[in-house]
């Protein structure tokens, strides 16, 4: 299970241009962004198609870096720690459906294409209506992240994948500002022109829901180590709160989500980097409902343990609860992938034959 | 003050249920319908007109004495009188003067004190703000810095408040200072009132994780004020304070925020479709469980006030039941909005299917008012006497 | 919904003289009568008869005392705080369904007779299909607690209630023994010769449901007290362990889950005191689902919170974990009774013309 | 010992799959059917025969050098050992000689020590029990009492250790003493090997929560032993006991109790008829998940060790996570079995369905081996370096 030298490698080099890219200890140019339009950074997708980042995962003889899970948690996770609003996840789901120029623009961040893919409230697997007849695309899609960004879209349909410019004629979108200072598109196609993507990988999906759960993951262990560290600064009664033993023992509770966060999700990537599946399906359902879960009870707690100030928006610790406010429905609550975890697992036993 | 049918000279002498029903009349007919169930704090220009309206009804100060102008109800009958509110959804005005500045002020204040501010509040000439709690004071008001030092007929005050509600819509502010630097812990701590117009003043909104404002910080730069302001005993306003607390202390352990979250549960849940989902009504049923008792617990606290007794240390687990309460039922509703649990705004403008909201909400409710550590402290000290 | 002077008086006096029977500071009776037939005192159940407890509720001019629910709640916490193995509530409820001799043999103590009302696991409401035709019974009875130690037992049936002796050749008692040292008795009736009783007064099963979680709240309050008292006494690492805070705020947790159970059975018993409709059956369903759950939970935190000692059948504290694991599901567990408190609650709500 | 085809000279050299296999084979050949899933700990007269089966085919010592007659298996291999043993449901026999006290005497024992005891812990001889904890130090062993004082050339022991695993069934303990008074907390503390048949020792079964008698009190009245009996340098006890916590420190945190629980719950909740609630298949699926991240959490462990590494303070966090995740499960049992879960026996004798039985076994889990509070203690303060 443990990864070789040179996925280490990988995976440090990843995570120390993330850094670069995201930095996790100075959380200015996110507030900047936030409640604004498009609310991210262009140069900074630029930079992230550069360093090869929106191509991650696509094999190298479609031009993309032909990396596996482990090494897209643990990106995900970085940009998730520094709160980056970019829709990279979103774009890399798009990445998988294009081809020619298209794909080029995307890969170099040259243009931004997103994913469009749901259609009800809490789906993820199951069948989708957009139509995609004679060039012409006609339907609704949901929870497009930071779409007033994009300049087009890559849109699932049972004809086959669309890329729909983001200007078309055909096309509306309805903008739902978020908690977290980001949005996410509605989008009506009513006839839109559409040209033919590609299909996507089987694996598609559930890499995005693991994608997103390591962002969690990253915002989870940033509040731990703020938390941690406040704790060890204020002081109250003429002492540092970090020396109450109930608030230690709390900050233990914290840690020991963020530790099974951790080994759910790089469990999943490394049962996911093995093959495809029943077993990695269960997997990601298995992180991300961990994920999404653990998140929202640390940031929580986070915000009660840093007391007064942690109630102001002044604060940064607040910016993590928003971010886990969106990011723990997203593509799944906890809910949903208890549920779907049980599924595939259900299944995955069966196939080797445990008792169910 | 004009009388009006709702003016009565003995509220008392009514039975419980007869003065229910008047109180139930009086909001049906004299509360803004516009202002039902704010989904915010209202500021003094929105609470405005709700607070000339229950000035000229004489209905302003349920808890004073009559002869100060006050309704002069009995325990119950304030129990009552905040129930019928609380059911109604009657907007909450800047209303820090009638509920913890008036009763202190006729307890210590001098009679020309009483006689010069209790009926400038009254009339709304006087809107007042609270200045108790401290950047490094919050749930340990005794370690409060802010100064005032006596230079000749007056005190000059230095320092900063926080956490004051509505503190730039207010006239003047009440709050306490420390006066003797050399005294420990609650001691040398005095009760000093300040227009908020003093030179040296300034008022700065807090954004809160809600992002709403009805939070302020309040800082003094060499403020002066006659010395006559100060209220009561010099160096024992903090057992003032404390002493005024009593009545208050049921109100933050009141059913209100959590009955209110619990009634738009089941909205709430038809709305994203999950209602007849089982898992769901079996965690409904909890809460409602939850709810009611926390209700039944209320009511043995109130019980004590009606009795005209005391309320205990204990009441600290009302207010500690009740915040995690409203919590618990404020994450349930952001589970049951799945991605909508992440909107900035109701959905549809509609404030009752706004989870996100109520949730950040309600995340202040386990830190002011005494965090909910602090309240354990005091009870597992208090109560249940340990070491 | 305070209770009244007279009232307050017969609550104190039952207190006391329950104190007096059963002691709740040794609990030397209740180990001595553990593991053994019938496991309990026939001498301290005619002093429970001379005491007029076993005719409580009955009205006077049936030869009971008349008292009320917040009566009853008060001497079934006592004696529920002192662990008293006699099945005192389910002699109640038979009492109820007798007459004339039977009634008086039951009321001075002289007789043990207990309710055989149960035919299924998890049954509250709902019917029974024992059959009682021609002065003859068939059927099966279960859970009838201490059914070694009665000498008749009152059976209900579509047909009445009939009343069979212990020792009726037609009557075979299988044993179950139990955690907290008492056992069970599942009761085969083959053709037993039955006398007629009489019908339970409505509110009778409730009334047994309200007793049973205040059984509960006395061992809370028990447990709590021993386990505040070893906090103010253990020391570990050179102090009193009660000084850490950790185990303080847990405490305090414990503390909330007593008092809210308190408040919830004395809320109960006024509501049931003042008449019977579906507003008292989910009063007395909210109060026992709250005791049920409480109860486990500060009876294994108190076992945590003695540590090694706590797990060691030598201290006194497991015995009230024990006797909570035999309480909290009898007469229906909290999942049970959170059902019955939402389908009553609702009926009473739309009576009261509250939205539903 | 006699060779079998189990007895291999390097069990390393197999790969982890064959060696899997090979374990596999042998628990089936040789594991007495009738001892497989044993609902209590066994005594040594119950567990004789399965102790003596894998003496026969040298398969007792797991994590002992090749060279003292242990199967010298790699860190990876002893975990396989262990999952194979835990998965077929395999007795455990009164193992402390081979776990805890075998590689302590390895690493700090005299050659004339290990010459004379390791032979006989291999051959049945000496079956040993391990005195470690006192009645007033549970989980602060730091503060042991218990003393031997040097008088010629022999140790006087008195005191009582507590908590012995099958005391009753040893013929030797090895347990710490205090031997230097004045020294403090750890220091002072020395390891000495003491036989059960000594006179003044007496051994006192202690009966659990759950009525089983695994556990004693074993008393020293004057225990007088040879002074070559001391295990190492004197006074330096404590750190040589610590120091070989380190791989037993992973299987207190290991998932068989957490997983022997879950794999009963299905079967539960079909008995009691509650397998289609969607309410209690909720809840399953919450606990399957809290174990299969378990299981992903004590791989990540688990892994260090099979690259040789040390285990930090974290791995307290794993024995944390399995403790509490056994309770749960334990109390979701008692949940589905209703009016049963008051049943001091097994329903039809069946063990499977005593979730009475579980539940009161699982209590002992957050105290022993360092209780719960003590387990965040270390973990505030060593991992995420709190005050």
């Amino acid at each position: 299970m443990a990864l070789d030298e040179e996925r280490l490698e990988n995976v440090r080099m990843l995570r120390e241009s993330a850094a670069a890219v995201a930095d996790r200890s100075d959380l200015s140019r996110v507030r900047a962004q936030r409640f604004r339009q498009p609310g991210f950074d262009r140069a900074v997708w630029r930079q992230m198609g550069e360093l090869g980042w929106l191509g991650l995962r696509l094999p190298e003889e479609r031009g993309g870096a032909g990396l596996g899970m482990a090494e897209l948690i643990a990106l995900t996770e970085e940009l998730g720690a520094a709160l980056a609003p970019e829709p990279f996840i979103s774009a890399l789901m798009a990445t998988d459906m294009l081809d020619g120029a298209r794909l080029e623009a995307a890969l170099t961040g040259e243009a931004v294409i997103l994913a469009a893919w749901q259609e009800k409230p809490r789906q993820l697997d199951g069948e989708v209506e957009t139509s995609f007849v004679d060039g012409r695309v006609s339907g609704r899609k949901l929870q497009v992240p930071m779409a007033l960004g994009a300049d087009a879209f890559a849109v699932t349909t049972p004809q086959g994948v669309a890329i729909v410019d983001a200007g078309d004629p055909g096309l509306s979108i309805e903008i739902t500002p978020a908690q977290d200072g980001g949005h996410w598109g509605t989008l009506t196609f009513n006839g839109a022109r559409g040209e033919p993507g590609r299909a996507p990988r089987e694996s598609w999906l559930d890499e995005a829901v693991l994608a997103t759960a390591a962002t969690l993951l990253g915002i989870i262990d940033a509040t731990l180590e703020r938390t941690v560290d406040y704790l060890n600064v204020r002081q109250q009664f003429g002492v540092k709160i970090g020396t109450f033993q109930a608030l230690q023992h709390r900050a233990v509770d914290l840690k020991q989500q963020a530790l099974l966060t951790r080994a759910s999700i790089e469990d999943a990537a490394a049962i996911m980097d093995e093959g495809q599946g029943p077993a990695a399906k269960a997997a990601s359902s298995r992180a991300k409902a961990r994920a999404s879960d653990a998140a929202l009870i640390v940031t929580r707690q986070a915000i009660q343990l840093h007391g007064g100030i942690g109630y102001t928006d002044e604060h940064d610790i607040g910016l993590f609860l928003r971010k886990a406010m969106v990011l723990a429905p997203s593509l799944g609550d906890s809910a949903l992938h208890r549920r779907r975890f049980a599924q595939f697992q259900t299944q995955a036993d069966a196939k080797e034959g445990l008792p169910a | 003050m004009s009388a009006s049918r709702y003016t009565l000279d003995d509220y008392n002498a009514l039975g419980d249920d007869d003065f229910r029903a008047l109180v139930r009349d009086f909001l049906k007919e004299c509360h803004p319908p516009e202002l039902r169930n704010p989904v915010k704090r209202l500021h003094w220009d929105e609470a405005k007109p709700w607070y000339m309206e229950l000035s000229r009804h004489g209905w302003l100060a349920p808890n004073w004495p009559k002869q100060y102008g006050g309704m002069g109800l009995s325990a119950s009958k304030q129990l009552i009188y905040v129930e019928e509110f609380e059911n109604f959804g009657a907007a909450r005005t800047p209303d820090h003067g009638m509920m913890l500045f008036g009763p202190l002020l006729i307890r210590y204040g001098s009679e020309e004190q009483k006689a010069h501010f209790l009926p400038k509040i009254l009339s709304g000439e006087h809107i007042w703000c609270q200045g108790y709690s401290e950047p490094n004071a919050g749930s340990d008001l005794a370690s409060l810095r802010t100064q005032a030092v006596l230079d000749g007929d007056e005190w000059v005050i230095n320092g900063q408040k926080t956490w004051t509600t509505l503190g730039g819509d207010a006239d003047w502010i009440f709050m306490l200072v420390r006066t003797d630097p050399a005294a420990k812990k609650q001691e040398g701590i005095s009760f000093l009132l300040v227009p908020m117009k003093s030179k040296g003043v300034s008022v700065k909104p807090i954004v809160n994780l809600d992002l709403q404002d009805e939070f302020s910080e309040v800082f003094f730069d060499d403020v002066r004020v006659p010395k006559a302001n100060l209220v009561g005993e010099l160096n024992k306003g903090w057992s003032m304070a404390k002493a005024l607390l009593g009545f208050e202390r049921i109100f933050l352990g009141s059913p209100r925020q959590s009955a209110h979250a619990f009634a738009r549960l089941k909205g709430l849940a038809q709305h994203y479709g999950v209602w007849d989902d089982p898992i769901v009504r079996d965690r409904y049923n909890q809460l409602w469980l939850d709810l009611e008792d926390h209700k039944a617990l209320y009511e043995r606290f109130a019980d004590i006030l009606r009795r005209g007794e005391t309320l205990g240390a204990d009441v600290s687990l009302l207010k500690l039941n009740q915040s995690e309460l409203y919590q618990r039922i404020s994450e349930f509703m952001l589970q049951i909005a799945g991605e909508d649990g992440g909107r900035l705004e109701p959905v549809d403008g509609n404030a009752d299917l706004h989870a996100p909201g109520i949730f950040l909400t309600a995340r202040a409710a386990t830190i002011y008012g005494g965090a909910s550590e602090v309240q354990r402290n005091i009870i597992a000290k208090n109560v249940l006497r340990l070491p």
